[in-house]
């Protein structure tokens, strides 16, 4: 009730320059991370996708439901059949903000730049091998070898298309230069702050420019975006089920859907910092010990689903008949352990980083009752990944995002991958693995094999798929959720009419 | 007096040099894993290895500082490691909040306190008692507890002032008004009584002075004995509350700046230490400490143009 | 001394009385306790590489044994300096201070607790001359427990110096602040003679003390001096209690002796216009003597100025 | 009053110090203010509860349970936090982690300071300006921002960050021991311990650290306060321990769930409030107990103003036909005492002066003469009761005898425009901030309303009056410009500017030196030989008396004991205690010989 109270404040206080009847098209988006550069080769998954989304068109549309759709490239196909060559078709009138003209050589020379760029998901075109402009809207992709997930890629961070004059430039840091339906008011915009953007004049595709201003405010802490939302000052943004009440209270509109799944990695399949690890009973143990309904029901007030398993169900490798592989069964867990050799448990070190301690107080409660003592060492958020990475922790807690199969597989199983810091495999699994990836339009088949042998061999202890919880002023705007993606995207976003 | 004033400089930079010299050390002799927390999970080890070269993160330590400092000296303070921006813009574009805050309460907390603390000299009794005890309750509550009760009752109850800042970068006066407030008032309210009180004791101190009395017995009227001659001799021991004041102040706008989303300096501390962004970091220190070095000048010369022995000579 | 110092008609005296030579430095006879010849003292002054100030510039005094040298002077003068000296208070720069044979003033600090026991001091100030939270009995016990003298033969001795001072044994158990000022100076006179040495060094002991109070100390000080054969190198403002005490008087002017001699010499008939002016300064208690004295004071002031051209003050 | 009494003064010292009065020792007076007693209750309590946590709590404060930020229940009195944990439980061990990091900071920061300041302030030299030097930066160091950085490179370490933490605090320590021993050092008992043949060590040990110790406590309280506060504002951020079990991490969890659960957020940072509360309560009550002796004694000597008259029923006089100058009748002055009686300082005195005459008031310290002169002046203290008499000027009462208040109505307009006051020290009677010019300019234009012209060639003139050779140079000087003599003859210029019938000189030449003594008294007789004031002269000097002064009153215990003409008092006294102090003269005595008939045997009654 008070939300348009406080609009009308912010709009003649000065924020914003004066709109009249425009000014219900303003949107302020609370997001909890910033971009690390403008750099289109810089951009992630998720919180750090939207952002470029704004300023940066990407060669495929990745639609709300997951389904891929045309955008830069009109179509697109595989030209072999061992599929390692990809053909797009691309847009003719499209330029970037800094006048040049999109073409398949400016699209060429963004992979390219992506390739060499070290961003942080330059691992999307590890098995990209070149591109040729064929003509001027043709564009020739090589890949080494067959990516079931390549497409994916192209409406991802990979497919954001940049000027290619500006992306190897210094200044495309912190101003972005794309062909994107928005661009950003710099001297409104404050790293760490808040970013603004406004609509970019003959732009291709006027409909995605749904509003006359959007601002990005940052506000990393939850307390503050729940503030925020409830008073007002921001339109929509991302909370948690801890928070829910106190916007539904407010009158806002909610949003749920499952993204990321959260569980511990047991990454020390061969024992080598944890030898009890070695052992499949151990790591089965400690699946049947955790009480994923009561570590849901209290640490995310039921939002969300139990599972067993790592693969989401959008994947296509997803086994309904894994969702409940470990029951909670401490007496189970218990004759493992001892059937393992561990009647009188073990000692296990998890890294505790900060705002986890809730769940990993649960987790650690439910271990001890089986015998496992938990330790719990702190390690801040800074160091988290590259600690992980380095193998010092035998298991460790994450929450990631279910991506498609081949993404999944790369993400958490392939031994190249952060993940698996000690990079275990065995032969049979890598035969699984490699069938996958050759496995074309199969992937989704194939990879469940892969999902049945990792759940089984209990690679990881998976607690649940925790929904996002999302909330907007209904008021004012209609937001769609992104399937497998953190926060929607731009096109997600449309005024409420 | 230009003596003075050159001394004091002298001294100063001399702090700002050692200052930032151990803070170079300390933070940067543990730093290793930066590069893959920048990167992030989905980069290859070589790709780490390489951002770690380019910022020379392999350097030795000692080669580090001493090019961190010649860069020092032509103010350019590196590049944050997470956002990309120049240490100095990135600076630049959050001391003006920062500093408006500070100095508004500062100016403030001098004033009120002065009267709180020369009302409790001169009144005694119920006025003093009361400075007393609000100094013990200031003193006991942290500074975080202060913002979070403004914020429920001010900003999410009554509605009165935004709950989180709505500053940007055109905002006008009235925005700015609007959200300062409730953070000024907070970082106010810790300083204030203490202050006072130490206000308070200097007064009291000067009262006692045999000239008070000697001014009393010439026919001085009192108020023009308590303003012209004490309070003025008072002062320097003022200054110098109301300075360590100043300094406690950019400590407290670091919890301030986080409860309100106050894109200032404080924020930036925290989330530059949250993830580790360590030229971000000692661009903080350095600054906030330069900061302090002028302040401590400013006062040094006050106080030595109140003083006539050092002003005179 | 001060910017404006030489308008000071009494210090315009003082700089014509100063380039006077000494009178009648004749060294004294008998055998020489103590004898300082030549001393200088200089005090660091702060700040870096600034020079230091000397306050005694060569001074040559001696105590007889069992005699007492009486050492008049005002403010500035340096005889308290010189005292501190004997007692290795304060830095020598050049000249000797022999006592009884032995070169004692660059002596080592260990040296020193060994001398402990042959040269004592009585200070002027009897409120900050003894710890306050220390009992009379710990205070007296304190010169003992340094001898290595300890426990009930500690005990016995303190009781025996309280008798010695006219105190009551009871005093041991209670501390400074129940005694009146002449009561502390006792107790210090007590501390000074613990150790039963054949000097004490006496730094304005009366000076502090109301008049009734000073008559009985320094009748007590006469009656130790009688009984126990003890030296004093007696240090006061006072020329009347100077003459009073002294065997033998020097008087000290700016950091040197202007003259020295027998007591009734020097106090009653002195050479030296400056001693000449110090004790027609002194007042007499009747109020006819004393207006002859004025007008004497007067006649002296302007002989020495139209002596030296310019009129008197 | 006691068996030890020697010294006439012994009985009329301030304070009652001639008794053998036990005062109750720092712990005993910390006691006595209900502060302290409730701070160090408090505190007790909440480390007891630490201490016993493992007894007292009512469950395991680990123990993760289903309830889940319930609200107070009989189970869990003080409800759950957000993984179903007893709050009551941990909050009684976290005050462990709390209590500790607090420990920590002192600790470190007495170990820092302490050492450092002793050795700075006994030895000073280089370690002095270094040591000092290294403080500077440090308090220049906002603290929040170096625990951020240190929390950036160290981790979150809360236990080595209170370590850093205790350094920062270490200069308040330092500053306080330095001083505190630069100070004691320069005491003469320290002197005396040298000569005693003392070590550095033993005089550091018996005499020092006796005196730093209190200080350094209540730094300490203050330290441990302010380290609780930050260690938890650091927590509160989220760059805390999140596994450790401190009242920080608990309001962590508890902001996070705020709109869940208030409660949860409320109990530890009451927790948090009341255990600062307690350190700095207890910090000042220390304080207080150790001012406490020191308040007694200032109180007598503190600001001079308008005193309050008890309501005791007056014996009114007849007011005389032909009024003195200014005289005072059976005037009665007392000063309530700590332990409710009151001490009397002058004791039903009597006395008169008239124009063109100088009255002395002698007597030995504490004998009540200078109270009497500031009952005249009306600039007792605060806390002065006048409890019987009156005081006439030209007749006219300056106590209000309806109300029993000194009457400052009368007074502001005598005070500086009849009465005027020549004090003792010169220099700190003398507002250093002021040129001497403007402190003698400002008293004439507001008394007798002339312009400030008019009003600076007056003070030159008076300057040039009372022998100041250059007073175009001293006028425009400040007082740290000028000696002790010289500042004594502005002062006198200044109580003669507004040409005063009454001059109340306090000791006027005490801080002299004996040869400018002589001429500060010089001036004082010129002066009034041309201006015919009347002159109430305070001394203890016998000479001073027989040099200036027409009549005398002898002063002994708040009584006039006798008083006359000056020649007949100091030919002929006619009390024994006028006598026993002439007796104590030295002029005219034969050197060398006792003065006292009782010798150093006994003293008076």
């Amino acid at each position: 009730m008070s939300a348009a109270a406080v609009a009308g404040l912010s709009a003649c206080s000065g924020d914003a320059p004066a709109g009249g009847s425009s000014a219900s098209k303003e949107v302020v988006l609370g997001i909890l991370q910033e971009p690390k550069s403008w750099n289109p080769a810089i951009a992630h998954v998720g919180h750090l996708l939207q952002p470029y989304q704004f300023v940066y068109d990407s060669l495929l549309l990745r639609k709300s439901d997951g389904t891929l759709a045309p955008m830069l490239a009109t179509s697109w196909k595989y030209t072999d059949d061992a599929q390692t060559v990809l053909e797009l078709t691309l847009r003719t009138d499209v330029t970037f903000s800094d006048g040049a003209a999109f073409d398949a050589t400016a699209a060429k020379a963004n992979l390219d730049h992506f390739k060499v760029a070290n961003g942080p998901q330059a691992a999307m075109l590890q098995n990209f091998e070149s591109a040729t402009a064929v003509d001027a809207k043709t564009l020739r992709i090589k890949l080494k070898i067959a990516d079931p997930a390549f497409e994916y890629y192209l409406s991802q961070a990979a497919g954001l298309m940049g000027s290619p004059a500006a992306i190897t430039g210094k200044d495309i840091d912190l101003m972005p230069v794309g062909s994107g339906p928005y661009i950003m008011v710099k001297d409104q915009s404050v790293k760490g702050s808040q970013y603004v953007f406004t609509p970019r004049k003959g732009y291709w595709n006027p409909s995605l420019q749904k509003f006359t201003m959007v601002t990005l405010k940052l506000l990393a802490d939850l307390t503050a975006r729940v503030n925020a939302v409830t008073t007002g000052q921001v339109d929509a943004t991302l909370l948690d089920a801890t928070t829910a009440q106190q916007a539904n209270a407010a009158g806002l509109k909610e949003l749920s859907w499952p993204v990321d799944w959260q569980g511990l990695l047991l990454f020390d399949r061969d024992g080598k910092v944890a030898p009890p690890l070695k052992d499949v009973r151990v790591r089965q143990a400690i699946n049947y010990a955790l009480n994923r309904d009561a570590l849901l029901k209290n640490v995310a007030m039921g939002a969300g689903t139990v599972t067993s398993q790592v693969f989401g169900p959008e994947s296509g490798s997803f086994l309904p008949e894994l969702e409940s592989r470990y029951a909670y069964d401490p007496a189970k867990a218990k004759q493992l352990l001892s059937d393992a050799g561990y009647a009188s448990g073990f000692d296990l070190t998890l890294p505790l980083p900060p705002g986890i301690e809730t769940l990993l107080n649960y987790v650690k409660q439910q271990l001890g009752d089986v015998g496992i003592r938990v330790n719990l060492v702190a390690v801040p958020i800074a160091d988290y990944q590259s600690t992980l990475g380095k193998g010092t922790y035998a298991a460790a807690w994450f929450s990631l995002f279910q991506g498609p199969t081949w993404v999944a597989c790369n993400q958490l199983i392939v031994p190249s991958t952060l993940y698996n810091p000690f990079k275990s495999t065995t032969p049979e699994l890598k035969a699984l693995l490699d069938a996958t990836q050759a496995a074309g339009a199969q992937v989704g088949e194939k990879g469940k094999a892969v999902n049945t042998y990792v759940t089984e061999n209990a690679w990881f202890a998976p607690f649940y798929r925790v929904n996002q919880i999302y909330f907007y002023d209904s008021k004012k705007l209609k937001v769609t959720p992104q399937v497998q993606m953190a926060v929607p995207t731009p096109y997600d976003y449309e005024p409420a009419s | 007096m230009l003596q003075f004033i050159a001394k004091r400089l002298v001294a100063g930079v001399v702090a700002l040099f050692v200052v930032a010299c151990l803070t170079f050390v300390l933070l940067y002799s543990t730093s290793g894993d930066v590069a893959r927390n920048i990167m992030g999970d989905q980069a290859s080890a070589a790709s780490v290895a390489a951002k770690a070269h380019e910022l020379g993160l392999d350097q030795p330590l000692m080669s580090r500082l001493s090019s961190w400092l010649w860069q020092a000296t032509h103010l350019q303070f590196g590049t944050s490691w997470f956002t990309s921006q120049p240490v100095f813009t990135a600076i630049a574009n959050r001391l003006p909040l920062t500093l408006t805050m500070v100095c508004v309460a500062i100016l403030l907390i001098g004033v009120v306190a002065t009267f709180l603390g020369v009302t409790a000299a001169v009144k005694r009794g119920a006025a003093d008692r009361a400075v007393q005890i609000m100094a013990v309750l200031a003193a006991s509550l942290p500074g975080y507890i202060v913002g979070i009760v403004l914020v429920l009752v001010f900003a999410i109850q009554l509605r009165w002032f935004p709950a989180i800042s709505r500053i940007g970068p055109r905002s006008g006066a009235a925005v700015w008004v609007a959200s300062l407030t409730l953070p000024v008032v907070a970082l106010m309210l810790n300083g204030i009584a203490g202050a006072a009180q130490q206000i308070r004791s200097a007064f009291i101190k000067q009262l006692e002075q045999d000239y008070v009395r000697t001014l009393r017995s010439r026919g001085i009227p009192e108020r023009e004995i308590l303003f012209r001659h004490v309070l003025r001799a008072a002062a320097p021991a003022g200054l110098t509350v109301l300075s360590l004041q100043f300094i406690s102040l950019l400590g407290g706008v670091v919890i301030i700046e986080s409860i309100f989303a106050l894109p200032g300096l404080g924020s930036l501390a925290v989330s530059a230490t949250t993830q580790g962004d360590l030229p971000l970091v000692m661009g903080v220190v350095i600054y906030t400490v330069a900061i302090v070095v002028v302040v401590n000048l400013l006062v040094d010369v006050a106080n030595g143009w109140l003083n006539p022995k050092v002003r005179v000579s | 001394m001060n910017a404006h110092g030489s308008e000071d008609p009494a210090e315009v005296l003082d700089d014509i009385v100063g380039h006077i030579p000494p009178v009648s430095a004749t060294p004294a006879r008998g055998k020489h306790l103590l004898d300082i010849v030549d001393l200088r003292v200089a005090y660091p002054t702060k700040g870096f590489l600034s020079r230091p100030v000397e306050v005694l510039h060569g001074v040559s005094v001696a105590v007889e044994e069992g005699r007492t040298m009486g050492l008049v002077g005002e403010s500035g003068s340096g005889k308290t300096t010189l005292g501190r000296a004997v007692l290795g208070l304060a830095p020598v720069t050049g000249g000797s201070i022999t006592f009884d044979g032995h070169e004692i003033a660059h002596a080592s600090r260990s040296e020193r607790r060994k001398m402990a026991a042959d040269i004592q001091v009585v200070f002027q100030d009897p409120y900050t001359s003894l710890n306050p939270s220390m009992t009379i009995g710990d205070i007296l016990s304190e010169p003992l427990g340094s001898q290595g003298i300890s426990g009930a033969e500690a005990r016995k001795r303190v009781r025996n110096l309280l008798d010695r001072v006219k105190l009551p044994v009871d005093s041991m158990d209670r501390l400074p602040r129940e005694f009146s000022g002449g009561q502390r100076q006792r107790v210090a006179i007590a501390r000074a003679l613990a150790l039963e040495p054949r000097l004490i060094v006496c730094d304005e002991p009366v000076s502090a003390l109301d008049l009734s109070t000073q008559a009985r100390v320094l009748d007590l000080l006469l009656e130790i001096q009688e009984q126990t054969g003890v030296s004093y190198l007696f240090v006061s403002h006072d020329l009347d209690v100077i003459r009073h005490v002294s065997h033998r008087v020097a008087v000290m002017y700016k950091g040197e002796i202007v003259e020295q001699g027998l007591s009734g010499k020097v106090t009653e008939s002195p050479d030296h216009p400056y001693t000449r002016r110090l004790m027609l300064a002194s007042p007499v208690p009747d109020p006819d003597q004393q207006a002859k004295r004025r007008e004497e004071r007067r006649a002296f002031a302007a002989k020495v100025a139209s002596q030296l051209g310019e009129p008197a003050a | 009053m006691s068996a030890v009494v020697d010294d006439v003064s012994a009985q009329a010292e301030p304070g009652g110090l001639g008794g053998a009065v036990k005062r109750p020792g720092v712990a005993g007076r910390l006691f006595r203010n209900p502060m302290g007693t409730a701070s160090v209750l408090l505190l007790a309590v909440i480390v007891l509860s630490a201490v016993l946590a493992g007894v007292l709590a009512p469950h395991d404060p680990a123990r993760a349970t289903d309830n889940v930020l319930t609200g107070p229940t009989a189970l869990n009195l003080l409800g759950t936090d957000s993984n179903g944990r007893d709050i009551l439980s941990r909050l009684l061990f976290g005050a462990r982690g709390t209590l500790m990091s607090a420990a920590i900071a002192a600790v470190v920061a007495i170990l820092i300071g302490l050492p450092a300041g002793l050795l700075a302030g006994y030895y000073g030299k280089w370690f002095d300006g270094l040591s000092s030097w290294a403080t500077n930066i440090l308090m220049a160091l906002p603290g929040m921002i170096v625990l951020l950085a240190v929390r950036a490179a160290v981790g979150p370490n809360i236990y080595l960050t209170m370590v850093i933490f205790g350094v920062l605090m270490s200069p308040g320590f330092f500053r306080l021991v330095r001083t505190a021993t630069q100070s004691v050092r320069n005491e003469l008992y320290v002197d005396a311990a040298r000569v005693a043949g003392l070590s550095d060590l033993s005089i550091m040990g018996r005499h020092i650290l006796g005196v730093v110790r209190a200080p350094v406590i209540i730094q300490a309280a203050m330290v441990s306060g302010i380290a609780i506060s930050f260690q938890s504002s650091l927590e509160f951020l989220g760059l805390g321990d999140p596994s450790a079990a401190t009242w920080g991490v608990m309001v962590n969890d508890g902001f996070r769930n705020i709109y869940r659960q208030p409660l949860a957020l409320l109990w530890p940072t009451l927790a948090i409030s009341l255990t600062i509360g307690s350190f700095v309560l207890l910090a000042n009550a220390l304080r207080d107990a150790l001012e406490d002796h020191v308040n007694v004694k200032e109180k007598t000597s503190a600001s001079r103003r308008p005193a309050t008259v008890a309501a005791v029923p007056a014996t009114v006089a007849a007011e005389p036909v032909d009024a003195h100058l200014c005289e005072v009748r059976d005037l009665r002055i007392e000063y309530p005492q700590p332990g409710g009686e009151r001490k009397t300082v002058v004791d039903g005195a009597s006395w008169y002066v008239d124009r063109d005459e100088v009255l002395g008031i002698v007597g030995e310290s504490g004998s009540g003469k200078s109270q009497t002169a500031f009952a005249v002046l009306g600039l007792l203290p605060d806390n002065a009761l006048v409890t019987s008499g009156q005081i006439l000027f030209e007749g006219k009462r300056t106590i209000d005898t309806a109300s029993r208040r000194i009457d400052q109505s009368a007074l502001t307009g005598l005070r500086g425009r009849r009465i005027s006051y020549i004090p003792q020290e010169p220099m700190s009677n003398l507002d250093p901030s002021f040129t001497i010019g403007s402190q003698l300019v400002r008293p004439m234009t507001r008394i007798l309303g002339i312009s400030k012209s008019e009003a600076v060639t007056k003070a030159l003139d008076l300057l040039s009056a009372v022998g100041i050779p250059n007073p175009k140079r001293t006028f425009s000087a400040y007082p740290h410009q000028v000696s002790g003599g010289m500042a004594q003859r502005v002062l006198i210029a200044g109580a003669i500017s507004c040409d005063p019938d009454l001059i109340i000189a306090d000791e006027p030449t005490t801080a002299l030196d004996v040869t400018v003594q002589a001429e500060v008294l010089d001036v004082i007789r010129d002066l009034q030989t041309e201006l015919h004031q009347g002159i109430i002269l305070v001394t203890h000097n016998f000479g001073v008396v027989a040099d200036i002064c027409d009549r005398v009153a002898v002063m002994q215990n708040g009584r006039i004991v006798e008083q006359g003409d000056v020649r007949t008092i100091l030919r002929h006294p006619a009390h024994e205690y006028t006598q026993m102090l002439l007796q104590s003269m030295l002029v005219g005595k034969p050197p060398l010989t006792r003065l006292m008939s009782d010798s150093a045997t006994g003293g008076m009654k």
